[in-house]
This record gives C-alpha cells, structure tokens and sequence, in this order.
C-alpha cells in the first residue's frame, strides 16, 4: 500500500545542504525569512536578490525541480489572493494597459508574491533536506520547550501511522459503494472522522503504557547530542548574511 | 486560513508571536491538568487526528470542497489547553516540513487558529452548556457543533483585525470584514456540521473520551473469586 | 466453460512511486469455488484484492468480474458483485451501532426502507450476530467485529466474498467459528492468507501469488505437499501440523 | 526454594468504569523457566501483564519482581527487570529510528557513550537486526519491527521478558523464526498468547486464565492434551495439529 502521509518530505541526499547540522540550518531558515520580511516596501530589487538566493540554496539540494515545483502548490492560494489584490485596494491608482490598479496594491502584490515564494522555497529546501529525527533533536537543541518537542516528535512519528488507517477506511468505504460527491455523504464522513480520533485516542494510550514500561518519566532522554563547527555555522548562515547586507544596502541607499 | 510570509508587516508578525509564545507557554503548563502525564503522546496522536481530519474532503456543493479546521473539535475531545498545543504542532510542522503557512507568520497563525479559533469555539460551548444547564450528554454534540460554527467566523474577523493593523495595501475595511465574515460564516456551517456529528459519534461509543461530557463514574467494591466459574 | 465470477489478466501494476506491485497476474475463479490466495508478506496480495474491485487501476491486464470489465463506470456494480473484507475489522466498521455498519454498503446501492432491514436482517443472520444489532462495534470482542465486518460485506449480496486474513488474531475456538461459519456461506470465496492450515480446512484449490506472478495454482492439498515449493515461497507448515 | 522472578498473589483489579478483570490472581515464575500465559480474548491477560510494571496498580493483593514489591517507589527499577514486548510494534516503537527505539529504555535508566552503545549493538544483535540500526521502523516489515520492538525490551537488560501475543499477525515463517529467536534468547519468559501449538513448542509450563482467575497451572503437555479443560475456557488445538 501506498506510503502514507509524510514520507516523501525528506529526500535522502548527500549534498552540502544535507550535512549541514539541522540546528544550524533551522536557526539560518528563520533568521533568513525574518531579514526579508523586515525588507522595506519598495526594495523590489534587494528582494529579487533573496529569491534569487532561495532558488540558489534550492540548487544546492540537488533535489528535482519537478519535486519543487509540485511542493510549491501550497502557495496558491495567497498567489491568487496577491493577485486581486491590485484591483481591491485602496489608494492612488494608475492605468495598467485596459486596468485601474492601485498603487499601494500592486506594490503590496509584489511584495507577498517575492516574499512568500522566497520563503517557501527556502522551507521546502530545509524540509527536503532534513528528516524528521532531525528536526526533532534541533528544536531539542535550541531549547524549544520539552513537551512541545515531544508533541511534535509523536505526531510526525504517527503521521504515516494515523495516515494509512485513514487511508484504508476510505479504501474500505469505497469498496461498498460509498462515493463522496453530495450532502448526504457528510455523516459517514464524520463518523469516519469519530472513529479516527477514537482509534488515534487509544493508539496515544497505549504508546504511552510501552513508554512507561521502558522507564519513561516525562522527559525524553537526549542521546545523540548534534554538533556543530564554525564552518557548518559560516555555510549554514551564508543567505543570512546576504540578506542582511541587503538590508543594510537598502537602508543606506 | 494559512497566513504566508510577507502577508502582514514585521511588527506586526513580531506582535502576534508574543502573544502566541504566551499562549502557548500557558498552555504547557495548564495541559498536564487534562491530561496528567500522557500529555505527550496523547496530544501528539491527538495532533495527528486533526492534521488527517483537515484532510478529510467534505463535499459543499457546486463541485467544491471544504475540510475541517478543528480547532473547537478539539478543544471538546481533550481540553481547549491540549487542543491549543495540538494546533500549535500542527502548524509548526505545516509550516516547517510542509511550506504551508509562513515561518515568520507562524506566531500570527498559532494565534488565529490555535488561540482564538480554539479559544473562541471553547467558550461559545462552555458558555452555551451554563445557558443549557443539560446535564446529561444528548446536548454536548448539539452545543460542539454550534460552538465549532461561531469560532470560524470569529477567527476570520481576527484575521481581519491584523490586515487592518499590519497589511501591506490598504483594502475598505468594510467590504473586507463583510467578505471575510460572510465566507466563512459559509465553512462554519460545514465545520459546526461535522464537528456535530462527529462528536455524536464518538459520543455514541466512547463518551469518556470527550473532554467536554466527563461524567462521573463510580467507583466499586471489588470482588474476590477462588473459582474459575463465577 | 461458464464465464468466471472472477477473471484476471497479464495483471500488471506499479505504484505512484515507482516500486512494482504486479508483473502479469492471471487468476480464474468459478462460482461455488473457494480459492485460497496464498503468499508470504509482500507478494502483492494486498495489491491484487484492491484491483478486484477497481479500487486500484491495472496498469495492464485486465480484471472482470462475471464479465463485467473493472472500468470506472461499472464501479459502483463491480464494487456490489464483489465484497471485499478487509484484514483489520476496524478499518471497516465506523458506524456507532452494528446496524448502521451492516446498513452502509445496500443503502448506498439504493436500498431502503423493508428492503433494506431484510438485507441487514439475513446478513446478521448469517454471521450469528443478530442479537448484537443495536451495539456498537467497538464495544464487540475481535472475533465478533470480525463477524460484523463479513456481515456488512454480506449485506450487499456480493458475487464473490474476497477475505484478507480472515483467521488473524483470532483466539483459537473463534477461528474455528470463523471456519465453519465461511463453510456455512453459499458464495464463492477468494481468501487470501498465510494460514495454511485453515486454507486446507476451507479451500479445495490453491493459488501461490509471490513477487508479483503467480507461482502455483492447484488443489490445496498437493501444494501444501509440495515442501520445496512452498519454501521456495517463504510458506511453510506450522510445527506439528500434521493434517 | 529461591525468590521467585514474578510473585503474584491474590491480585484483584477492576478498571475505573466498574469493570472488574481481575479476581485473585496468583502466579509464580522461577529463573530461567518460560511460561505460556493461555485464556480466550477477555479473560485479563492484558490486564495482569500492566501490572508486573506497576502501570496498573493492584486493587487488591501483591505483584512482587525478584522479591521488590511492585510499588511507586520502585517504578523504575521494576521496569528495568520486567520488559513487556506489547502485542502491536506500531505502539512499541516511537522513535524515528531503530537505533534511537532501543536506545530509549536503557537511555532512561541514565546509560550514555559507549555503555549506551554496546547495549543497543547487543540487543540489535541478539535479535539479528543489527544492520537495520539507522532505519526507519515504518520502512521495516511487521516480523521485522516485531523483532525490533523484542529489542527495545532486551536492551534494558531485564530479568523477564513478558510477550504478548508474540505470533499474531505472522507468516508462517517469520513466525518459526521468532520461535527460535526465542529459544534462543538466556532469559526468563512470560509469553501471552492463544496460539497453543506455539506455547507448547516453546513452553514446558502453561497457566491457563479465565475470567479473572488462574484455572489452571501445569505441563503444556498436559494441559493441552486435556480437551474438557481447553473446551472449558474456550481453547481448542488447531485442526490437524498432533503436536
């Protein structure tokens, strides 16, 4: 049966991106994406230039544009809304060929277009490139609040789990002759839907009964510290040196 | 409702990260009283069960579909601290492992969806079950799914409040409140539908699981047998 | 020769990501038949039954059922002539009472009203479970959820029953129930299993599906006989069964 | 006579909505011996076996592991020296890797480095996984993660290993392996299961359970050969074995 959820996010690789400490490229993701948000308005230019850097870093991963691309579709939504967003707002206008546009809205549309696009691309290169173990021992090692990290670990954990029951009660409503397609289809959904929390309820009971029986008191025990050295640190934070030379150039400009 | 990088200002982002680091602080620390020490693996599969229920495809008509949000459906089964630390890990791996929702907005999504969506939704309930002053468990999927319809228009109307403080073009306030509101007080009927019925179905099997009908249950003496048939 | 309830062709299947299921698969089985649909774990067992009734697409090949092509616009008839139980019951029953789960598949072929409670009626009949209508799945023993998932497979008066490890984690004296009860059924079986036992137990003919070909088709008996066949298969009795 | 591994006496439990599952139950264990556990779905296995850990607390009597009392006090010690091997390894094994699964138990009871190390080699080792190491559990296959979970437990060095239903859902050959894996295993072993035919190849002694009580307590041999009592707690021995 097909994979489950989840299992395609990390691409097994060995490019530069894939050594680096997941810790560092955590810490350089956000710093990054918060130096581009910071960007002012009518730095069109310097924001380019982040995209462009996203889409170098996503070269690096040596992973398939075609994967990029299909990850990529998350984005629609705020790309359609971006798109209105000329002929909605507010403000002086000007003509754009048969259009009156907003001046404001179409600055703010270029804005979201370059910013979010950079962003997603910049997390979809983190995402591929590092595996859920990973992300967990890096939250764990900047110090991210215990129980959140565990929450987090078992959800990803039982992501694939979960997914594939899920998976096969379709499977198995299918196969006597139930197709979604009306009204009259939403009860077996949320009786579906019941039935997933109970069994996800009792699954979450039981695994923490195997935990206790193996000495669990709460506190996950960190065995497998991750390390890093002043070159992983330099690589990692590259793009964010690069945007904050880009902030500081807009600002002196 | 996923909010991308770049949508809303630095400040503002920086805002609403506060107040979603407090809110989720908070929770930490109050979710151990619904859920003593099971509270994380329970709340992890409890996450797993929303992330998979936002992909059950709900048929609204028209050929389009709508999917639950989850966050009163929630706050009913585990508690409204558990259901903000379930929401709070689902959008961190959306964001992180998935691209959907942006890193520097995850602070504004936690607080839209995590604080006030489930908040919103939890005392619309509790304050509906005082209205009631039902005692017995028929009323609790009726009060959920009522709860679950108001708390998606109050997010929307959040989400409306923070583009007027920090979005990026100026929109006529009026129209986007209408637009917004009226969108989503649509996928609120869809969402208070189904958390109706799916809290009546689990209701009708395992009551004890919904954080929001714990009856008592009384404890008995036990019995000692010497013999293998009773 | 009559046409087979259930006729398989060069059945070849591959999944989205890349890993092939199926490299030609030819399987016929006749009404009144109880085939045995053998294989160690990983054979494509899985694969095929979700084939049967269209769930899955052939890549080639082909699939019919009583000589109805599994295409898309035969779905909804291919999916009442055959019903497929599944190996884990809870996958399978989601209603809040054993009457909705049973009721789920004839309601949606149409069924209403008398029709409707006759079909669940016979089918409860048939699993001897009738009394445990108004109760809700979860609250049933293994072996009873079993029984209803068959039921509910019942209720749409299939053509042919394909069960996935109907015997799996049954405690011993509800296997044997379960044995007897398929006995008891007059319909044609596809079961698909690695207990070998219960297979000679129920099923007259055979059928070794291993990396994705089937490897042997025959009487039970002489397949079960055959030791460096099934080994060959990773199959092989248990320890002191002797039947 | 030496301190008995396990020490059960009178236990009597009921859970917190009233239902009660255990009615006096005693049952003693001895260094080096393996005991089947036997009784039909709903007879208290599950119920006795969360209380050699202390995850169930005793209503009523006293769990004793190498003469320690099964109390709060003692929690973590006992669950160094019992180690449950639960029936489904999708509950067992949490941890994103094989590796970081076993290391979690002994990693609990403070080992680190290289001692850390050298317990999950040795474990990995004795159930021979050890190149699955950096793996996935969701990319191993169900006997695989079966042995892999048998693991966890082995890595804590425990002075009895509890099974629960270690055969279920196995084919026929990963089921003998797990036999000999068994065999093969230095430790004392409480192994719950309604698969009779694998209790009497891997264990001289078997206690019946029934309805909350010990009904029976003797020779495999003897025990199974006794049909009224099997019949009597809805056991039975396969059809066509002669074991």
């Amino acid at each position: 049966m097909g994979a489950g959820l989840g299992s395609h996010l990390h691409i097994e690789g060995d490019s530069l991106v894939h050594r680096l400490p997941a810790h560092v490229k955590l810490v350089a993701l956000v710093s990054f994406i918060l130096l581009v948000v910071a960007l002012p308005r009518e730095a069109h230019l310097a924001r380019v230039a982040m995209l462009l850097t996203a889409l170098a870093v996503v070269g690096l991963t040596r992973v398939r544009w075609r994967h990029v691309l299909a990850r990529l579709v998350v984005e629609t939504p705020f790309v359609v809304f971006a798109l209105v967003l000329p002929f909605v707002a507010t403000g002086p206008t000007r003509e754009v060929g048969p259009f009156t546009v907003s001046h404001d809205g179409v600055a703010a549309s270029i804005v979201l277009l370059l910013t979010a696009t950079t962003s997603c691309l910049m997390a979809i290169a983190f995402a591929t490139t590092t595996s859920s173990r990973d992300l967990v021992r890096a939250l764990q090692h900047l110090h991210v609040p215990d129980r959140l990290v565990q929450i987090l670990a078992f959800m990803v954990r039982y992501l694939g789990v979960v997914g594939s029951q899920s998976q096969r009660m379709k499977v198995a409503r299918e196969s006597r002759g139930f197709a979604p397609r009306s009204l009259g289809g939403w009860p077996v959904i949320a009786s579906s839907a019941g039935a997933l929390f109970i069994r996800s309820y009792e699954r979450g009971e039981r695994v923490h009964l195997a935990m206790m029986s193996r000495g669990y008191d709460g506190r996950m025990p960190v065995t497998d510290p991750l390390e890093a050295d002043r070159r992983d640190w330099a690589r990692g934070l590259a793009p964010t040196v690069l945007a904050l030379l880009a902030l500081v150039w807009v600002h002196a400009a | 409702m996923h909010v991308p990088d770049g949508f809303l200002d630095a400040p503002t982002s920086m805002a609403t990260a506060v107040v979603a680091a407090a809110g989720v602080g908070l929770a930490l620390s109050r979710a151990r009283r619904e859920l003593d020490d099971r509270t994380a693996p329970l709340a992890g599969l409890v996450a797993v069960f929303v992330f998979a229920a936002q992909l059950l495809n709900f048929p609204v008509g028209a050929g389009t579909s709508g999917h639950l949000l989850g966050g009163t459906l929630a706050a009913v089964l585990v508690g409204p601290w558990t259901a903000t630390l379930c929401l709070t890990v689902v959008l961190t791996v959306q964001a992180l492992l998935f691209a959907d929702g942006g890193i520097t907005a995850l602070g504004t999504n936690i607080t839209l969806m995590g604080l006030v969506g489930v908040w919103a939704g939890w005392a619309v309930f509790t304050s509906l079950r005082r209205l009631v002053r039902s005692r017995g468990l028929a009323a609790v999927p009726a009060l959920a799914g009522v709860a679950a319809f108001a708390s998606v228009p109050v997010a929307a109307l959040a989400f409306t409040l923070l583009y007027a403080v920090g979005g990026r073009a100026p929109i006529p306030l009026g129209e986007l409140v209408a637009a917004m509101v009226g969108w989503h007080t649509l996928i609120g009927l869809g969402e208070g539908f189904i958390t109706f019925l799916a809290v009546g179905s689990i209701i009708a099997t395992r009551p004890d699981l919904v954080h929001g009908a714990r009856s008592l249950v009384h404890a008995r003496a036990l019995e000692i047998r010497t013999d293998a048939r009773a | 020769m009559t046409t087979p309830v259930l006729d398989v062709r060069g059945l070849a299947f591959a999944y989205p990501d890349g890993h092939q299921a199926l490299f030609g698969v030819d399987l016929h089985v006749h009404r009144g038949e109880r085939v045995a649909l053998l294989g160690p774990n990983g054979a494509g067992k899985t694969t095929l039954v979700l084939h049967l009734n269209g769930i899955l697409e052939a890549g080639a090949g082909s699939v019919s059922v009583s000589g109805m092509p599994v295409v898309r616009e035969n779905h909804l008839e291919v999916r009442r002539r055959v019903g497929i139980v599944f190996q884990d019951p809870d996958d399978q029953l989601f209603m809040p009472t054993v009457r909705d789960d049973v009721a789920f598949g004839p309601a949606n072929l149409g069924l209403r009203g008398e029709a409707l409670e006759a079909r669940i009626a016979k089918a409860l009949e048939a699993v001897a479970m009738g009394e445990f209508a108004d109760r809700a799945p979860h609250h049933l023993s293994f072996g009873q959820r079993r029984r209803v998932a068959i039921a509910s497979v019942l209720a749409m008066e299939p053509e042919i029953l394909v069960l996935d490890e109907p015997s799996s984690n049954l405690d011993p004296t509800s296997r044997r129930e379960l044995g007897e009860l398929i006995q008891s059924l007059d319909v044609t079986v596809l079961m698909v299993t690695h207990d070998l036992p219960f297979a000679l137990q129920l099923c007259e003919r055979s059928v070794i599906l291993s990396d994705g070909v089937v490897a042997a088709d025959g009487p039970t008996r002489a397949i079960l006989d055959d030791v460096g066949l099934l080994r060959a298969h990773r199959l092989e009795l248990p320890w002191g069964f002797t039947g």
